[in-house]
This record gives C-alpha cells, structure tokens and sequence, in this order.
C-alpha cells in the first residue's frame, strides 16, 4: 500500500467535515465538523512527517492540537453564552448582522 | 521667508479649535463669551488679510509673500503658499465676510434649535468653530500653491460645510424640515466628493505624467514654469483627460450648469450665513481654481474645450434666471440667481481675454459681496416672519422700511445696476466675451433682463403691496443687523464707483493668465488711436 | 469753471444721500434741503451756461476728467464729464424745471408721510439725469441711463402699498431695461470696433466703420432709445408709469427722463448719419410712435393716461426729427424743450386738479372747473394751446420745424413722414380738445370719491401755482425764443452740424397747413364733447375706440407673446430642474440604493451562507490557480 | 510501500474513520455526533501511531478523545441532550450548494493528490532514532521553542476568554429573601409560590405538570429548562377524562338529571404563565 492513501484518507475526512459546517445547524455538531478538519489537516501532517523524514510535521500537528483545544475552549464558551440568552444552539437564529 | 500667510490661515484655524474647546453650556454667558471669542478671531484674520493685501505689490511678481514647508518629501509635496492679485481680492473678500456672516448669524445656533439639528450643549461652539473652520480651509485653498495642497484643503472643507448646512437650519422649514436638510447635506456632500474625486484621479495623473518626464513636483509653480517654457509637454489627449478632471471637481464646485442642482437645496436649507459661506464664498474656490489651475496647467486643453464650456455657461446664465424667475421660495431664489451669476463667472474666464477674466475676477468678488447683502437681509426677514415662502410676505415695506430698503439694494445689485460693483463686472465679462464670441456676449446680455425680472418680482412680491397677515409683525432691522449690511452696502456702491483698486490688485494676474494660455486680446478693427493719436484727453 | 461740472450732479446726489440715511430727523426740513440743492443745481448750471456764452462757438465744450472709473488692458472707462452746448440744453432744462417740480411737489405731497423719501429720490433722479447728459462716454452715459430708470421705478412704484404702483414700477424697470439691453450692445460693439466708446474718439473714427456695424450700432442705440422714451415696440410701461405721483409724471415720464432718447440719438448723431438704414428705422419707430400715442391719447378718459399717450406721440416727433439727421436733430432738441415746458406744465395742472378733486383722474368725472381753478385752468390752457401749435406759442414753432423737416427729408419718404406728422398734428389737437373739454368745460359731472365725500374743487396753493405759472411762461415764450433769429440752431450747431432740405412744400404752406390740421382737429373734438352733453360713463365705443383704450392691446400683445410663454417657460423650467435634471440626479442614488438594496440580500445574516460563500470562493481560487499552472 | 500489516490495519482504519466522521455529519442528535467523532479520532490515533508518531497518537486520545470530547459531551448536555437539528433545510439551495462545494473541494484535493509525486517516502526511522518523544521535545525546546511559548499565551488566553463569556457579573448585591417577597408581591403576578410539580404524579415527577382544579395544566410547577426544551409531559388530556368519568360516575350514582350535570369542557388554554426568561432579563 501506498502510505499516499493516508493523504486520500485526511482529504475525505476534511472534505466531509468542510460538508458538515455547511449543513449543520447545531452550533456544537459545526464545530465536531471544524475539529474534523483539524483532525483531518493532522493526518496529513503526520504522513507528510514520515514522507520527509523529519519530525517538523509532527510538531506541527502537535501545535494544530493545542490551536484546537483553545479553540474550542472559546467557542464551547462562546455557545454556552448564546444558548443563555438566545436559547438555542443554530446558528442560523444569530441572525443579528442581518438587517 | 514670511510667515505672513501660513499666520493668516492658521489664525482662524486655530481659533476654531479654541471655539470648539471652549467650555460648553447653554447659558447665555457661556454662548456670548464663545461667539466674542469666533468675532475677535475673524476680525484678527481680517486684519492679516488687510496686511496681505498691503504688503502685497501690484506690480511685483506674480506669487508675492511666497512660503514653503516640506511635507511629504518623497512625493514633491510643499506646504507652499503664495499670493497673487486674484488669490489676495478673494482672501480679502472671504476675511471681509466671514465675521458679517458670524454677526449675521449670531442667534442662528442659539438653544431651541429647529427640530432634527444638531442639539448639545456644544452647539453654539460647533457653528462658531466650523465657521472658523471653513474660513481657514478656503483662505489656503486661495493661496496655496501646490496642487496636492490644494486639493486636500479643496476637499476638506466640505466636511464642515456639511454639519454646518446638516445641523443648523433656519427656523422656517416646513414639517419635514429635518429630512430636507439632511437631504440638503448629503447631496452637498456627494455632489463634491464626486467631483473632489474625479479631480484626485487627475492630480495623481498630472503628477505621475509629470514624473514621466522628470518633472515629479506638485508644485504650482514649478509645473506652470515648465509647462511654459516647454520642459514639460503633455500629450493633448492626456492634457485634455487631466483638465476635465480638474474642471468638473471645478464645475461641481462652482456650480455649473448642469451640475448645479446641490447649491439650491443646500442654500435653502441652511441658514442664511452658511448660505452666504456657500455661495460667496466656497463656490468662489471652484471659479478660482478654474482660472488658476485649469487655464494655468492645461492652457492648451482649456482652449480646446472653452467654447463647450461657453455654451455651458451661457446655459446656465439663462437658465438659472428662468427658475430663479418661477421659484416660490426666496431662499432657493437667491441661490439660482447665483447659478445665472456663476455662469458669468464662468465666461469670463474662459472668454480669455483680459476683459473677460479680470470681469470674472471682479465678478467673484462683487457677487460674494452683493449676494451675501440680499441673502442676509433675506434671512433676517426670514428669521422674524417663520417662512421662506415668497407668498407669504406682501407689504413687508410698510413695516420695515430699513430691511425693505436694503432687501432693495441687495437685489438692484444682483441685477447688477450700475453704480454698483457687480454692473463693472458684468459689463467687462459681457465685453471680454463678446470681442472673442459675439453671439454668446449677445445672449448672455438677456440675462441682465431676466436679473431685473427675478430681483423686481420678488422685492415686488414681498415687500410691496397691502401688508400680508403674519407680516404686520416684522420688526425693522436691529443695530446688529444694521452693522452686518451697512458694510456690504457700503463696499457695493464704493466698488461700483471706484473698482480701480481692486483692478491695479487683479490685472497683473490676470495678464499672466493670459500668457500662459498665450491668448491676447482680440484687437480693435479701427482702433480709436490709429487716428486719434490717444483714447481720450 | 468746469471745476463746477462735477458740482452740478453732486449737488442732488448729496441730497438723496443725506435725506435717505438722515432718518426721522430729516423729515420736517428735508424736502427744503432737496429743493435747495435743485436750485444749487440750476444756479451752477446758470453760471456754467453764462460761461459758455462767453467763449466764442469753438471752444464752448469742455470735458472735465475726474477718475480713471475701470482701468482693465485695452478697456478704459473713465468718469469724465462732458459739457458742450447740448449737454447745457439738457442740464439747464433739467434743474429748471426740476428745481420748479421739487417746488411743486412740496405742496403737492404736504401730507404724504413719506415725503423725505421722496424728495431722496427726486434728488436721485436729477443726479442720474445730469450724469446721463454729461457723460463723456457711453458706459458713464449707461450709469445715467439705468440711474434714472432706477429713480423712476422708485417714484412710479412710491405709493408701494398699491399693488397697481408696485407693478407699474416693476414693468417700467423691466421693459427699461430691454432697452438698455440694446445700449450694453451697442456699447460692446463700438469697443470691439473702435477699443473705445468715449464719444469723440468713437464719432471721430467712426467714418472707418463698415456700413453694417455701423447700423448694428444704431439699431441697438435705438432699441435702448425705444426702451426709455416709450417708443414702439417699447411703449407699453409709460401709460402704467402714471401710477406714481403727478410730480412725478411730470419731471420724469413728461418733461425729462422720457426724452432721453432722444438726446441718446442727436448725441450719436455721428454714427446714424453714416448708417442711413439705421436711420431709417428711427424715422420709422418715430412715426409709428406718434400716431400710436395720439390714438391712444384719444380715447383714455383717465387724464393722466391721455397726457401720457401725448406725451409718447410728441417724443415720436422728436424722435422722428431725429432720425432725419441733421436737418432734424436741432428741431428734434428744440421740441424737446418746449414739449418739457408745456408737458410739464399740463401735468403739473393735471395734479392740480386732482389735488382739487380727492385724487379723481377720470376725466369723465370733471367738468367745468375752469371757474373753481382759475390759475390751473389758465396754466393748463396756455400749455394746451402750446401743444396743438396754437401759432405763436413755443409748440408752434417746435413742431412746425419737424414738420418741415420730414418733408424735406425728400421723395416718397418725405411725404409720407410729413403727411404722418401733420395727421398726428390734427390727432394731438383732437385728443387735447378733449382732454381741455371734458376737464375744465362743460356741466359739472363730479363722482363722490369711494368714501363718499363729494368732491369741493380749490384752487392749488402758492407752492403748486408758482411753478405751473412759470412752466407756462415757457411754453408761451420758449419756442419764439428759440426761433428768433435761428438762435437755437446755431447755438446746436457745433454739436449736431446742420443742413438745409429741400422741402417739396415752401415753409408757409406747411405752416398754413398744420395750422389748418391743428384747426380741424380741435373743431372736431369740440363737436364731439364741447356740442354734446358728455356721458358720465364711457360709452363702448368703436372697434378701433376700445382697443385704443386698452392701449391698442400692447399690454395684450406683450402679455401674449412674452410674459405668458415666459412664465410657463419659467414653470416649466423649475419643473426640469427638480424633476428633470434633480429627478435625474436623484433617480441615480435611488438606482443605486435600490442595487444596493438587493444586493444586501446576498447578505443573509446566516453564518453558514458566509462559510458556504467562503468555500466556495476557496474553491474557485484553488481550482483557477491549479488550472492556470496546469495551463 | 508498506507492510501488509499496515495496509489492512490502514483499510480497517479508513473505513472506521470515514464511517465515524459521516456518521457525524448525518446523525441527528448532537450526542450521536459527539460518540461518531469520537470513533473517527480513535481511528486517527492509531493511524498516527502506525506513521511512528506515537506521541501524537497517545496524545490525540488523552486531549482529543479524551478531553476535548468529554468538553463537547458536557456542553451538548448543558444545551440539551435530545435537542436535534431538524431536518429541513431553512436556507434555500443552501444544502445542495454545500454538498456541490463538498464534492467539488474533494475532487480537486484528490486530484491534486494524484498528481502529486508522492512516491518516495523516506520514513521516520532515522528521525525517530533516539525516540520520538525525545525527537520532539528536541525540536520543540530549540527549534520551535519560540512557538511554543505563544502556544502557551493562547492557552493562557483561552482559558480566561473561556472564564470571561461564561462569567456573569453581578452588578448588584444579590436580592434577599425579603426584597424578593417585597417585590413579587409589589409586582402582583405571581404572590403565592409556584405550584409544585406532579402533584398527580405517575411518572418522573419533575415533568410532570401540577393540574390546576379544573384540570389543565400549570405549566409553571415545571422547571424552566424543561419547559424550554418542550419536555414538559402532557397529562391533562388523561386526568380530565378521569375526571369526567368521575363526575359522570357521582352524578350516575345520585341520579342527576343531565341537565343539572356539570358540563365538562375540553383542555383550558394553559394559563398565563410568567415565562422566566422574562423574570431573567428583569434581573
């Protein structure tokens, strides 16, 4: 097997979860979708590691993890606060940029 | 170096901002200590302007008091003033003006403002202030002497113009007063960014066509000696695309005809003071600009367009008298008579002779000084009666004989009636157009027949006849208001008589002008000398 | 002496500056002071015409140089003044009869609140006048010319709180200043064509002109001269000008500004004697004119309007005269003078009665106050006599000469011109016939005025005679005067030139002829209204009656052909304006605001239509980027 | 290329991945989602591992799996575990577009893979000599040492933005008992207490309504966040019919003629009841 397949595998799974922002409406489920992308650009990361022979792609996903974590720190809170005042974790119900 | 200039700019500059740091309340103390301090700041700039117009020798150079300090090194860019005959009549007029226009309007921002204008405890600072503001921005946009200078003040004065005109009207709107004026502000406001607009493409573009041929300055002077002495050729196509960009932020300014139809609704809208700043003495910066930069810079492209131009003016000369004659508004009236006179303005100096633009010189001058006469006056009737509606005032002389008579003087001097400084302006642009182009100098002539109709029906309407209901009421003129037009009055008929000051002032200029577009006057077919030996004994 | 020149206009401009600005505390003594300062005027006219008498006929014209006015390249326009036998004529007749009318008008506006500002504008008047008469150049000449409609629409408009005067003022301003329109022409002109428009250099040089500017500028003269002296086509303000105060009508639309275009023609003699056609067209308007005004004076019962139509047909003979060239310039300037005593004089009676009768103008409700106004009757009947040309009185002489004159223009021409004048010659004794009749003959035919109070006819006081007495001295002696030896004629001589016609007719058949007319006509008028008893109110009248009331349907014409298209050209404009050229402007920002309006809508306010906006705009990049480098 | 082993542990693995990860995307409950995700980075832990990074992978299930998804699970369950997306698409084209852009985006990745030369790959033997652990803590502390530390900040930060939007500050002394009373009774809407929940329970009490006498439901004796989900149990239809039975039983059994029986009307109109997200921006 080619380990190139590793990089098909990251491209579906990064396509899928691009998909999933785009159709979801549940705050939570978009950002498990972001995640997926992120996990996704990890995979590549990794096989692009071993592609090279250095490690710098595994720091780098290392770095993306970390990214992510704060992110969704943030933007765990970020929904939590919205559902508190708006009840409701759609996105399409914070609307407000809308005239 | 003197700092004669940059002084007389910077005074009303910095006076604004002492104004508008003045501290804020609505007590009459607070309100009287600020309009004190806004007087005081322009009658000091009218001194300096006073010691400008001394210093400054008819028959020296054409830039006299001249000053320059770098500012944008990289880009040839000078703070560089100078003064010439033209720029020095038109300071002296913008410093003789403003502190009136301030008198005038002394309770103008005044508490209990019309409803939608601009309330804080700042208002009576902020309508002094941006006066000052105003005054500042033109006086440099009068003297300066580089182009990129010039544009930046050129644009930056709408923006106090535009609160001035948004947020203080006369107390005689209609119920939708609030909406008019901000419809008022804003048409202002982009009528002229457009035109200021279109006119930066330009000064980028003569920068850069200059930079092409080693000439990368926006130094007026600079580029004038090079264009002359043939240093720097622009292209004809690319001479002509500048000039238009330069003329119609010019036209827009000025107003021409057709770009006009900003000038009647901002001067109905504001009060009369800011009319009187619009008309006499912003719109003045447009015709200025024409002469100094159009011909100055692009002598060749603007001989190409200036019989197109001509006909525009001409146009506009008609045209704004017919509306002024249908307007039911006094206040839009008076601002379609300016149209007419801009038009005048305007061919005079694309006439190209020394006739035709030392007429529009004087023009500029004259207009500002009469128009700004009958628009006070009509703003103190307006101000005691509530309305601008011409239908509403009849007989207005019965009870105010001193307002009816002054109302009369201002509107015999916009008909331009000789003896008063507008008839030698208009007379000398309809005879330098006419020696160049009979058929035009024939039809402006109408004009003067309309100007009497649009002047006499309205005193007519207004002040003569049985005294209208709502009328009986108007005071005559306070010693204030007195003070105000007795100095315009007197400048109208003293110029009307004895101009000759102000001609030894502009002529010099004005010749210069003409040699740079190499123009000369069209010679007399049997001259008077050729037999007479001599004009006149 | 010439020193004295600039005195002499200085003299009532200071006064109008002095009582207009003095305020209320001028008001118990200023018309004394304006009236002071006419006198002052006239004396130092007196003293200027001794002067001259004392220089021999060469040297009589001075100029005075005072300022150099606007000093432009190429353009100069000075303020000089010019004074030479014509200019005295004029200045003398000016303060004269100025000075009596100020006195006059002192006792005829005793009770007029406003009589300081009148007396301002009175003394305005003659300044403008006396500047239009000595100016060296045409532009001063302009100054005068549009001063003195200034002072008349200020006079004619006096009474402003009548809607009527202030419109009468309005037109009369207005119609002036198409004139003068003319006259700015006529001056760009000359400037083109000579580089001056100071008189002598332009009528010294004017020989070099092609025949064709040359009549461009006489036809533009003319057209100023039509616009002040109310002639054809230009008539139509003189009759509503009566609106203002008698004195008014006397001084201004009678005896002085009226006639200013005539002296605008003698004074160009120059120019119209080298452009014949331009001539012609004179001779034309003037002929017109004079029967114009005649029909016109017969057929007003108002008695101001029928001394105004007079007055518009005797300012047709001068004018007439005028065109002739210089047989006629002399008699043109020459009837001015008389028809400047005379007229004023009438006019001045003319106020006397209505004083006497609550300002009542309708003639129809006069009748038989020769015995309840002795002086007026005397003084108006003197001037009456004058102005049929009663032989030996000053109109006489005058006109006879004019008519003299167009028949030795010579040919087909000076037939028609001379049986014209001698048809309006029977007119002018009709219609004054009438005018004498209806007023001071006849059974009495008095209205109470609109309150009611019957009218109780007196005679005028001293300060309103005095000066109607002396007016009529003028028009008795003034013409035989002037005749006398051919004094008048070579006293113009220097300024006009002269030339003898060739008249088909001898003097005497001309004489016996008008004479003859003038007999006709006054016989008729007394068959008509002295035989028969006199309606109170008028009778409908002819065709030709009705119309002449209505001024042969100038105003209708006018009103027709010009204010109407005019006002609807004015609506239609501001309806251009606001809906056209606005509704254009304003169209676009509506345009845009209505693209802008939709295009909001791509803006959903959904998060994940930016992020689908986002994606796919990423897609787009990559796939165009991929493509160009596969490319 | 690789060994069998790892091929067929690489298939499993895809196939678990992509089945999570679509899984995700088109279960319809939050929490099913959560679970699929979770599935997927297992699989991806292992796929890191079998690459010979084994501290990412470990590291993937400590944070990922085990932290960052325990944070998401908390949270779906703070909002609401049964909450579901609905179904229909509100945004029009919106989902066609996105599928359209999924597509797309895919191909042009695959493709762009494909024509990548991805056929020599070195392998991290070498890297890995000394350990990947210590190969990473080398690089991290020299190399990447400056990243490192702004990593740290952004946690830093993160965690106190984390504090700050789910603070919520009081700013004033928090009302007593009293000041309450005073002010219900001041407000005059609801002076009595709020009506206990399932008064007539059967069921888990708390989403069960109290019936008010004349047996609809008091909507206010169930807790607000259960009422806010819309899980408040509808009884009333079941104990008005009781109810009825009952009158008609009593009225049966003392002979009432049917017109002296009450009537017995269909389920009131819940009553006004004082929603307290009001009484929440009141505060």
């Amino acid at each position: 097997m080619n380990p190139a397949n590793y990089l098909y595998l990251a491209a579906l799974l990064f396509t899928i979860g691009a998909s999933g922002v785009l159709l979801r409406r549940n705050a939570i489920v978009l950002f498990m979708c972001v995640e997926l992308m992120l996990n996704a650009s990890n995979l590549a990361l990794v096989t692009f590691s071993r592609m090279h022979g250095n490690l710098d792609g595994q720091i780098l996903a290392f770095f993306t993890m970390v990214v992510a974590a704060a992110e969704v720190v943030v933007g765990l809170a970020i929904i939590v606060s919205i559902f508190r005042t708006r009840h409701s974790a759609s996105v399409d119900d914070s609307n407000l940029m809308k005239l | 170096m003197s700092y004669l200039l940059s002084a007389t700019c910077a005074v009303p500059a910095a006076g604004a901002v002492l104004t508008a740091a003045l501290p804020a309340g609505t007590s009459e103390a607070r309100r009287r200590t600020t309009k004190t301090v806004a007087l005081a700041v322009s009658v000091l700039t009218l001194g300096l302007a006073a010691a400008i117009a001394v210093a400054f020798e008819p028959g020296g150079a054409r830039y006299q008091l001249t000053e320059s300090h770098s500012w944008i090194r990289s880009f040839g860019i000078s703070f560089s003033l100078g003064a010439d005959g033209i720029g020095t009549a038109l300071v002296l007029l913008t410093a003789v003006l403003v502190p009136l226009v301030m008198l005038a309007g002394w309770h103008d921002a005044d508490p209990a403002a019309p409803e939608g204008s601009f309330e804080s405890k700042r208002r009576t600072q902020a309508f002094f202030a941006l006066i000052l503001a105003v005054e500042a921005m033109v006086l440099v946009s009068f003297l300066a002497t580089d182009v990129f200078v010039f544009y930046v003040f050129f644009e930056a004065m709408l923006i106090p113009m535009y609160f001035l005109i948004g947020g203080f009207g006369d107390r005689a709107g209609g119920p939708d007063a609030d909406r008019q004026r901000s419809y008022a502000a804003v048409k202002f406001l982009l009528y002229n960014l457009l035109g200021g607009l279109v006119m930066l493409a330009a000064v980028i573009g003569l920068y850069v066509v200059a930079g092409d041929q080693g000439q990368a300055t926006f130094s007026l002077t600079a580029l004038t000696d090079a264009i002359s002495s043939g240093k720097l050729v622009i292209d004809p196509n690319a001479q002509r695309a500048l000039f238009l960009g330069f003329f119609f932020a010019f036209a827009v300014k000025a107003p021409m005809w057709p770009l006009h139809t900003w000038l009647p609704n901002a001067m109905g809208e504001s009060t009369a003071g800011t009319a009187v700043l619009i008309t006499a003495v912003v719109d003045k910066v447009g015709t200025f600009a024409m002469l100094r930069f159009c011909l100055g810079l692009f002598p060749d492209a603007s001989k190409t367009f200036a019989p197109v131009i001509m006909v525009l003016a001409l146009i506009g000369i008609v045209y704004g008298a017919l509306v002024a004659i249908g307007q039911k508004d006094i206040k839009r009236l008076v601002a379609y008579a300016s149209i007419s006179h801009f038009g005048f303005i305007i061919l005079g100096v694309f006439a190209m002779t020394s006739q035709g633009q030392s007429g529009a010189t004087l023009y500029m001058v004259n207009h500002g000084i009469s128009t700004a006469a009958w628009m006070l006056v009509a703003g103190f009737l307006i101000s005691r009666r509530g309305s601008r509606l011409i239908a509403d005032y009849g007989g207005v002389q019965k009870v105010a004989p001193v307002l009816a008579g002054t109302f009369l003087i201002g509107g015999l001097a916009t008909l331009s009636l000789p003896g008063m400084a507008p008839f030698v302006s208009e007379f000398l642009v309809l005879v330098g157009t006419f020696s160049r182009y009979p058929a035009i100098g024939i039809v402006a002539t109408f004009g003067i027949v309309l100007a009497a109709l649009y002047a006499l029906l309205l005193y007519q309407r207004t002040m003569t006849g049985p005294v209208k209901a709502g009328v009986e009421g108007v005071r005559d003129l306070k010693v204030r208001e007195l003070a105000v037009v007795a100095p315009l009055v007197a400048l109208t008929l003293l110029l009307g008589v004895y101009p000759k000051p102000l001609t030894d002032l502009v002529n010099p200029a004005v010749n210069d002008t003409l040699s740079q577009v190499h123009r000369t006057d069209p010679a007399p077919a049997h001259p008077v000398a050729a037999t007479n030996g001599g004009e006149q004994k | 002496m010439n020193s004295l020149i600039p005195l002499l206009v200085a003299a009532p401009l200071a006064g109008a500056a002095l009582l207009l600005l003095g305020g209320r505390a001028l008001d118990r003594l200023g018309h004394w002071i304006a009236t002071a300062l006419a006198a002052l005027s006239f004396a130092l006219g007196l003293a200027l015409f001794a002067d001259m008498l004392g220089r021999d006929a060469e040297h009589r014209a001075v100029t005075e140089q005072l300022y150099s006015w606007i000093p432009v390249d190429g353009f100069r326009a000075d303020v000089a003044f010019q004074l030479d036998q014509l200019s005295i004529t004029f200045v003398l007749l000016i303060t004269g009869v100025g000075t009596l009318i100020h006195l006059y008008s002192v006792g005829y506006m005793a009770h007029d609140e406003r009589r300081r500002r009148f007396f301002a504008y009175l003394n305005l008047f003659l300044a403008a006048m006396l500047v239009l008469v000595l100016a060296d150049n045409y532009l001063l000449l302009y100054v005068g010319w549009e001063g003195v409609g200034l002072a008349s629409f200020l006079l004619i408009g006096f009474w402003q709180h009548k809607p009527s005067a202030a419109t009468a003022a309005k037109k009369a301003f207005v119609v002036n200043r198409v004139g003068d329109m003319g006259l700015s022409i006529a001056i760009m002109l000359m400037f083109v064509e000579f580089g001056s428009f100071a008189f002598q250099p332009v009528f010294a040089t004017a020989g070099d002109a092609s025949e064709g500017k040359l009549t461009a500028i006489g036809l533009m003269l003319l057209l100023a001269a039509c616009g002040k002296s109310a002639q054809v086509p230009l008539q139509s303000w003189l009759g509503d000008a009566m609106e203002g105060p008698t004195p008014v009508s006397a001084l201004i639309h009678a005896a002085t500004m009226v006639t200013a275009g005539v002296y605008l023609i003698v004074r160009s003699g120059a120019i119209f004697n080298l452009a014949p056609d331009a001539q012609t067209a004179v001779v034309v308007v003037g002929a017109v004119t004079l029967l114009f005004g005649a029909v016109v004076g017969c057929a007003k019962d108002d008695i101001k309007k029928a001394l105004a139509g007079s007055t518009m047909s005797q300012i047709g003979y001068m004018i007439m005269a005028a065109g002739l060239g210089p047989i006629g310039y002399a008699f043109a300037i020459m009837h001015l003078v008389t028809h400047g005593f005379f007229k004023a004089g009438m006019f001045l009676g003319a106020g006397s009665v209505m004083h006497g009768m609550n300002d009542e103008v309708n003639m129809r409700h006069y009748g038989g106050l020769r015995t309840y106004m002795p002086v007026t009757f005397a003084t108006f009947g003197l001037g009456y006599l004058a102005i049929i040309g009663f032989p030996g009185l000053s109109g006489f002489f005058s006109k006879d000469k004019i008519i003299e004159a167009a028949f030795a223009k010579g040919g087909t021409e000076g037939w028609i011109l001379g049986l014209c004048a001698l048809l309006g010659a029977a007119i002018t004794a009709f219609y004054m016939t009438r005018v004498m009749v209806l007023t001071f003959f006849g059974e009495k035919r008095w209205q109470p005025d609109a309150d009611g109070n019957e009218p109780h006819p007196h005679e005028s006081p001293k300060s309103m005679t005095v000066p109607m007495v002396v007016l009529a001295f003028g028009s008795v002696f003034a013409g035989g005067l002037f005749i006398y030896g051919n004094s008048f004629l070579h006293w113009l001589e220097p300024v006009t030139g002269h030339a003898e016609g060739d008249s088909p007719l001898s003097a005497w058949t001309v004489t016996g002829l008008a004479t003859v007319c003038m007999l006709a006509g006054a016989a008729l008028a007394w068959q008509m209204y002295g035989r028969n008893p006199v309606p109170v109110k008028a009778p409908v009248g002819s065709l030709l009656t009705r119309a002449a009331r209505r001024d042969l349907l100038q105003d209708d014409f006018n009103h027709a052909v010009l204010v109407r298209p005019g006002s609807a050209l004015a609506a239609t404009l501001v309806w251009f304006d606001s809906r056209g050229l606005d509704g254009l402007v304003n169209g676009l920002a509506a345009a845009i605001g209505g693209i802008s309006g939709r295009l909001r809508r791509i803006q959903t306010g959904y998060v994940r239509t930016y992020a689908l906006s986002m994606f796919g705009g990423t897609l787009v990049l990559v796939a165009s980027t991929l493509l160009m480098r596969s490319v | 290329m690789t060994s069998t082993g790892e091929a067929v542990q690489f298939w499993v693995l895809a196939v678990i991945a992509v089945g999570g990860a679509l899984g995700m995307l088109l279960m319809k409950k939050a929490v099913h989602s959560a679970l699929c995700l979770a599935a997927t980075m297992l699989a991806l832990a292992v796929c890191y591992m079998a690459q010979g990074a084994v501290f990412l992978g470990v590291v993937q299930i400590v944070v990922y799996t085990g932290a960052i998804m325990m944070l998401f699970l908390f949270v779906v369950m703070l909002v609401g575990v049964s909450s579901a997306d609905s179904l229909k698409e509100q945004l029009r084209g919106q989902r066609i577009a996105a599928v359209l852009c999924g597509l797309g985006f895919g191909v042009l990745l695959v493709a762009g893979l494909a024509n990548a030369h991805l056929r020599n790959f070195t392998g991290l033997s070498e890297a890995n000599a000394e350990g990947n652990v210590q190969g990473l803590a080398r690089l991290v502390f020299t190399k990447y040492v400056w990243a490192f530390e702004v990593t740290g900040a952004l946690l830093i930060t993160a965690a106190v933005g984390a504090m700050v939007l789910t603070h919520r500050e009081k700013v004033r002394a928090p009302l007593t008992q009293r000041q309450l009373a005073a002010q219900r009774v001041r407000d005059n809407i609801q002076v009595p207490p709020l009506p206990a929940p399932g008064v007539y329970a059967r069921h888990n009490a708390v989403d069960v309504p109290a019936l008010l006498p004349d047996g609809t439901v008091a909507e206010d004796s169930v807790m607000g966040t259960l009422r806010e989900r819309g899980q408040v149990r509808d009884v009333s239809q079941e104990m008005l019919q009781r109810m009825a039975e009952l009158e008609e039983t009593t009225a049966d059994w003392l002979g009432r003629p049917s017109s002296a029986r009450p009537q017995v009307t269909g389920p009131r109109q819940a009553l006004e009841t004082v929603p307290t997200k009001d009484k929440e921006e009141a505060e």
